[in-house]
């Protein structure tokens, strides 16, 4: 057992730090830290995701013969850490860690070919398209249909949570293509061009006012069947995949540490660090601390050749947790302020001044968004059902 | 010793419960200032019932205002009745002469006159520090100073400010209250719309200059303590409409959103969630009325109540919130519903007159000087 | 709505506090404040109960045909509080507030002739058969069978968790005479002396290390038919009537203010009270504030002729939860002191000295009988389901 | 960076685990000292585990002290290791000069020699003030003052005694550690079972002369903090083996007990309770590991570890504790079972080196220094 990094583990870190210092501009910093939703806009990822590509370090978890970085995962966990303490803008998900692993196991050698590529240039910009109105935690009752006239899927119904559907031009969904057996073995994993004829897009604000979700209607769009991923009625299979890839979701700590850090600052600015508040940001520290060193017992299972066991939803569920806390500190931080709305998105766009100092800004509107985040990717309720499963054979 | 409504109270209750769920509930967007609801709360008697039967009210107390705010709460209304009638009422009518008392209250009372506030000088809710300064200016006086946070100062005509005749700024003497129009010169408004409702301002005073009536009455700082501890109390209540909302809309939710062949309700977890939902909110109303009873007793026992309220409800309020939120899923966390917007007006609870952090070591001061 | 006593009930009070000065003597309040258990001994409650019976004040609940004492709702808060706030030892609700009223309403006059006079003067000492090892929260699974035999019961099987079985001439026990239909159907409510031959008790140690529970076994104990209350096969219908009763429970804000004092005492002697600690002692008074404001709504509502509606279960979960955490803030005022263990029992009758102070002594082992507080009588579990059902129609 | 066991980690682990499965668990009564156990401890070699190699001893550190307490909080074990080995072991090995730890440790490696521990004067842990008095006494030493709390004295053969040799009770400066054979002339020990297992004693020293050798090392200050984190990082992985081991128990009881025709488990609200608690000995375990793994590191890292790891684990550690003796229902909260003799050792674990409260207060200003 050994709590410090190797010596070519500290030089990879070192090479990480160096990049960053070199390319990650201040703008695209400012920008990241003043977006208060949950996902970078485009406007800021697709600018970092060239720099990235161009050094090869679009997608540190994908294989390199597709393109990924081939880090170990010891460098994965630096990778990510060093960028979340330098303030880099996520990349988005969607493709990279959706889509883009499903289409690498389940494609066929054409779509491979064809959308891996584009995904890591970001020529592609993609969402996802799973909720429905009626189904949420319940996904499997999913009712959008597409029903097969030829050699295309006649696509009607509507999807909602929809993030950046109003930014990206491809769409992966789940359909429904039968009604037969069990509802899950009805469904299909189709990829939709969102400039497809029939497609409108709603926009859904959030509670914190910004438009990152949306709801998308589908009247009679046609979907050419060979955008299909495997095969029909395997959908749900696949869908289940990427689920796991998703709540697997990397490393947190050191982006929470960061956010802590911030609100730390501004508590220690505005004159709001009270003894009761630093105790309190001691305590959600303290969570960080416990996240971090989980994070790196997974890490040195996995770079051990063993199975870390079931503890993404743990991870999940507590990072959740501990992204509450940490808004609700920036809020308590905030004071008064925290109750002074600024309606205009996206702050860094704003070039008037406001009544709050640019670090000020996102703090209350992350403390409203943040809400999702025990709901999204599976409920903390779902979490728990989960874990008590997976972890204790109930 | 009786906890029950009297007939006068019940009839207060169903009469502002039944405009409220007519004219309020279900409204979109975000509760704001309407002119016209403003008089109708005129017309209705609503803005005179505070006052005392001198000055032309109804003499009505905490409990009376504790009604209003509760149905107030439920309805998510944006009219600053908590600042102008409850919080500069109390006031006026504590530290106002007899006719400062029949003029004012008598204008607020027809709704031809509303009050904005303007106090505390730090980020964080606290009665001191006091540096804004009042000075001699002839027969009358001058304000200069800064308010980061003044109370519904948008909408207002006048804008009580507190402001120091002498000590330092961390003192409890030499505090007084002005009356400062809305248009004064020298005083610079930058305002906001105010989380949850209401709307707030930052005030700079820069040689304001007001006449000898512009000061309302002596020595300030008790008659603050006491109008603020009042307008916590009546925010208790309305934070207990606020949490009775929810929770009902919870309950229905999970009676109906159907998930895996069930309503959500199926699940034990949701239904121990809903109750300790339900306990809070009946916890919430014990002590809301705790605050209103003693609302008007001597400093330790209703600081006693009106911060254990205070300090209780906004963590009561919060769980409340939030798990009307978690509830409602992914519709929770956007503005399609009101869920949301129930949430900003507790987040804005939970700040006005000082946190469940200021309001604990608050009680617990309480408690010791009594011990 | 007025938050005062009126002049009557200020003079019951003051009846009330003259009374209680005059005969709560010292070593009866001593007794009771060094018992850590749920329970006062005999030994404490005999005494007490005979001086108030001959004031007529043994039973405020009951109607004064029986002996009650006709006190109004308020009367009864204020008489509750009082004895609440003076020390006096509890007596034993097992006869008074349980089998009592069971018998009022179900037993014959002969039962009701003989009986409810022998509660009052505590001549019965009685324990309650409810619960087998078998049957927790789900009582009516219940094992132990009557067997008919002529004008006799034949009774065997076992009862656990019987309070003071020990010191008890009589039990009050539901026992299964039928098999048929459904399981509630076959339960009788039987009287059973305890002095029968065929019953044998074996203790049982709380895990505070008080004797206060028992198991109780019967092998062929002969329980004369006479001895059921009601009629055979309802006895299910009389339990949950007492279980109600129980559960109703009266006045406790004023007894867990006392307990909290205590704590805040000792803490202020020992110089545990940080701020941290005041704090925490100020957070569970308001919850004993928040408590007796329902209290005392409870008592209007019920003045004025209306019907409280479904609090008991919200009473009986909070007043568990307050009562634990009064009993962890004295574990945390007594500090290190806490692990001093004083294992001889009871400690009203030690005569020697500790190294604890009297006050210090039951700290500890009230905080570890108290975790019995959210289990017994329905558990903190089966009380948010009645909550979820009752109050909100789940 | 690796954070799996090391083979020689693993095989301690295994051999610990295995012989604590087989001595230990499922034992009756209150967890007491047993000489016989004790020096099987001494021929398993883990009373010389953590001596310097240079000591006669193996060398190892705090995860392997960690081990080895995880299982013997599983254990209940009542022997005391952590006093004796852990704390003592540490302090004569960072104060001693090379003859005293040749000869205390290698007495204590092979069980002949069993430490006792007295600092602290507080009812509550906070390791000043220190008022007990050293004075030099001819070529040694006099001990004078009291020390309520001493730690495991009753069997110990050598109490190790803070006292002052300079300054005023609050201060850092001047306090030595002095060994006080348990039979000295001079001092009073009345002893007392400890809650939870192991023995505590309250100690007067009235007169205490005691040989020039009796004094460890210099200005001790230091040396105890370290110590007594390393103390406090075994504690937590020993409550942490006190956490797994009630949870597999309630586990495993939630699947068995039937009521309402179904086990306990067929409840929701049991499944996520008992998820929590699951959640709660993971973070147990990062944390623990954590200050383990810190425990030899500097000032502010190793408070920091050690102190968050103690305040979460006491508080992570009294919910699964005290959920384990709820979801047991009747049996949980008596004699009869052994969940109660684990919550009373979760109890002593909090109130050991300083609760939840003093050591989030000490991590949060551990967070001052860096910032």
């Amino acid at each position: 057992m050994d709590f410090q990094f190797t010596e070519s583990e500290r030089a990879f870190q070192k090479e990480v730090r160096d990049f960053l210092d070199a390319n990650l501009k201040p703008e695209l910093r400012r920008a990241h830290s003043l977006t208060p939703s949950v996902f970078d806009d485009p406007a800021t990822t697709r600018p970092w995701q060239k720099i990235l590509n161009a050094k090869g370090w679009v997608a540190p978890a994908w294989p390199s013969e597709y393109g990924g970085c081939g880090f170990s995962p010891a460098e994965r966990w630096i990778f990510a850490t060093e960028f979340a303490r330098a303030g880099a803008p996520n990349l988005s998900p969607m493709g990279l860690q959706m889509v883009g692993p499903v289409i690498m196991k389940f494609g066929t050698p054409e779509q491979k070919a064809y959308y891996l590529p584009r995904i890591l240039s970001g020529d592609d910009y993609w969402c996802q398209g799973y909720s429905e109105p009626g189904s949420g935690s319940d996904l499997a009752s999913l009712k959008t249909r597409a029903r097969r006239e030829g050699d295309h899927y006649i696509v009607n119904g509507s999807k909602i949570w929809t993030t950046h559907a109003h930014h990206a031009n491809m769409m992966f969904a789940l359909l429904r293509t039968s009604d037969e057996g069990r509802k899950q073995d009805g469904i299909s994993f189709v990829l939709i061009d969102m400039k497809s004829p029939g497609i409108s897009i709603r926009p859904i604000l959030t509670i914190g006012g910004d438009h990152e979700v949306n709801q998308v209607f589908f009247d009679d769009v046609r979907v050419p069947v060979s955008n299909r991923i495997g095969e029909e009625g395997k959908g749900w299979t696949y869908g289940k995949y990427l689920l796991e890839f998703e709540r697997g979701g990397g490393v947190a700590s050191a982006r929470m540490r960061a956010m802590l850090r911030e609100c730390e600052e501004i508590a220690r600015r505005t004159g709001t660090l009270t003894e009761d508040l630093a105790r309190r940001i001691a305590d959600v520290d303290i969570d960080i601390d416990s996240m971090e060193t989980t994070e790196l017992r997974v890490m040195s299972a996995l770079s051990s050749g063993q199975n870390p066991g079931a503890v993404s939803s743990l991870i999940k569920l507590r990072m959740s947790e501990i992204h509450q806390a940490v808004t609700r500190v920036g809020v308590d931080a905030l004071g008064l302020d925290a109750l002074v709305v600024e309606p205009r998105r996206p702050f860094y766009a704003l070039n008037e001044p406001t009544l709050l100092t640019e670090d000020e800004l996102v703090v209350t509107p992350e403390y409203l968004n943040g809400r999702a985040f025990t709901i999204f990717g599976g409920t903390s309720e779902v979490q728990r059902d989960i874990i008590a499963k997976a972890m204790l054979g109930l | 010793m009786n906890l029950t409504y009297s007939e006068e109270q019940k009839m207060l209750k169903e009469s502002v419960e039944r405009f409220i769920a007519d004219a309020y509930v279900g409204r979109d967007g975000a509760p704001a200032f309407d002119a016209a609801m403003w008089k109708q709360f005129a017309d209705l008697g609503w803005l005179s019932l505070l006052a005392p039967e001198g000055a032309g009210g109804l003499g009505a107390g905490a409990v009376e205002s504790g009604i209003v705010m509760e149905a107030f709460g439920r309805g998510l209304v944006g009219e600053p009745f908590m600042t102008s009638v409850v919080l500069c009422g109390d006031l006026i009518a504590s530290l106002g002469t007899p006719a400062q008392q029949e003029h004012l209250l008598g204008k607020l009372g027809a709704g031809e006159l509303k009050f904005g506030f303007a106090h505390e000088e730090s980020r964080r809710f606290a009665p001191l520090p006091v540096a804004c300064k009042a000075t001699r200016a002839g027969a009358g006086w001058r304000l200069d100073g800064a308010k980061p946070f003044a109370l519904d100062a948008a909408e207002a005509d006048v804008i009580l400010v507190v402001a120091r005749l002498a000590g330092d700024a961390a003192s409890r003497q030499g505090l007084g209250v002005f009356l400062v129009p809305r248009d004064a010169r020298g005083l610079k408004v930058e305002t906001f719309p105010r989380l949850g409702g209401g709307s707030g301002a930052r005030l700079k005073l820069e040689g304001v200059e007001l006449g000898a009536d512009a000061r309302l009455g002596d020595d300030a700082a008790d008659a603050l303590d006491r109008a603020e501890d009042k307008a916590t109390a009546a925010l208790c209540c309305e934070a207990l409409g606020v949490m009775q909302a929810v929770l009902e809309k919870t309950v229905e939710y999970a009676k109906t959103r159907v998930q895996f062949e069930r309503p959500l309700a199926a699940n034990q977890v949701v239904r121990h969630r809903l109750a300790d939902m339900a306990i809070a909110c009946e916890e919430a109303r014990s002590l809301s009325l705790r605050a209103c009873l003693l609302a008007d007793a001597d400093a330790p026992a209703r600081m006693r109540a009106v911060s254990g309220a205070k300090t209780k409800i906004a963590r009561h309020a919060r769980f409340v919130a939030e798990q009307a939120v978690q509830l409602h899923g992914g519709m929770g966390v956007t503005e399609e519903l009101d869920i949301g917007r129930y949430l900003k007006r507790i987040v804005a609870f939970e700040a006005l007159f000082g946190d469940s952090g200021f309001h604990l070591a608050r009680r617990a001061a309480a408690e010791t000087l009594v011990a």
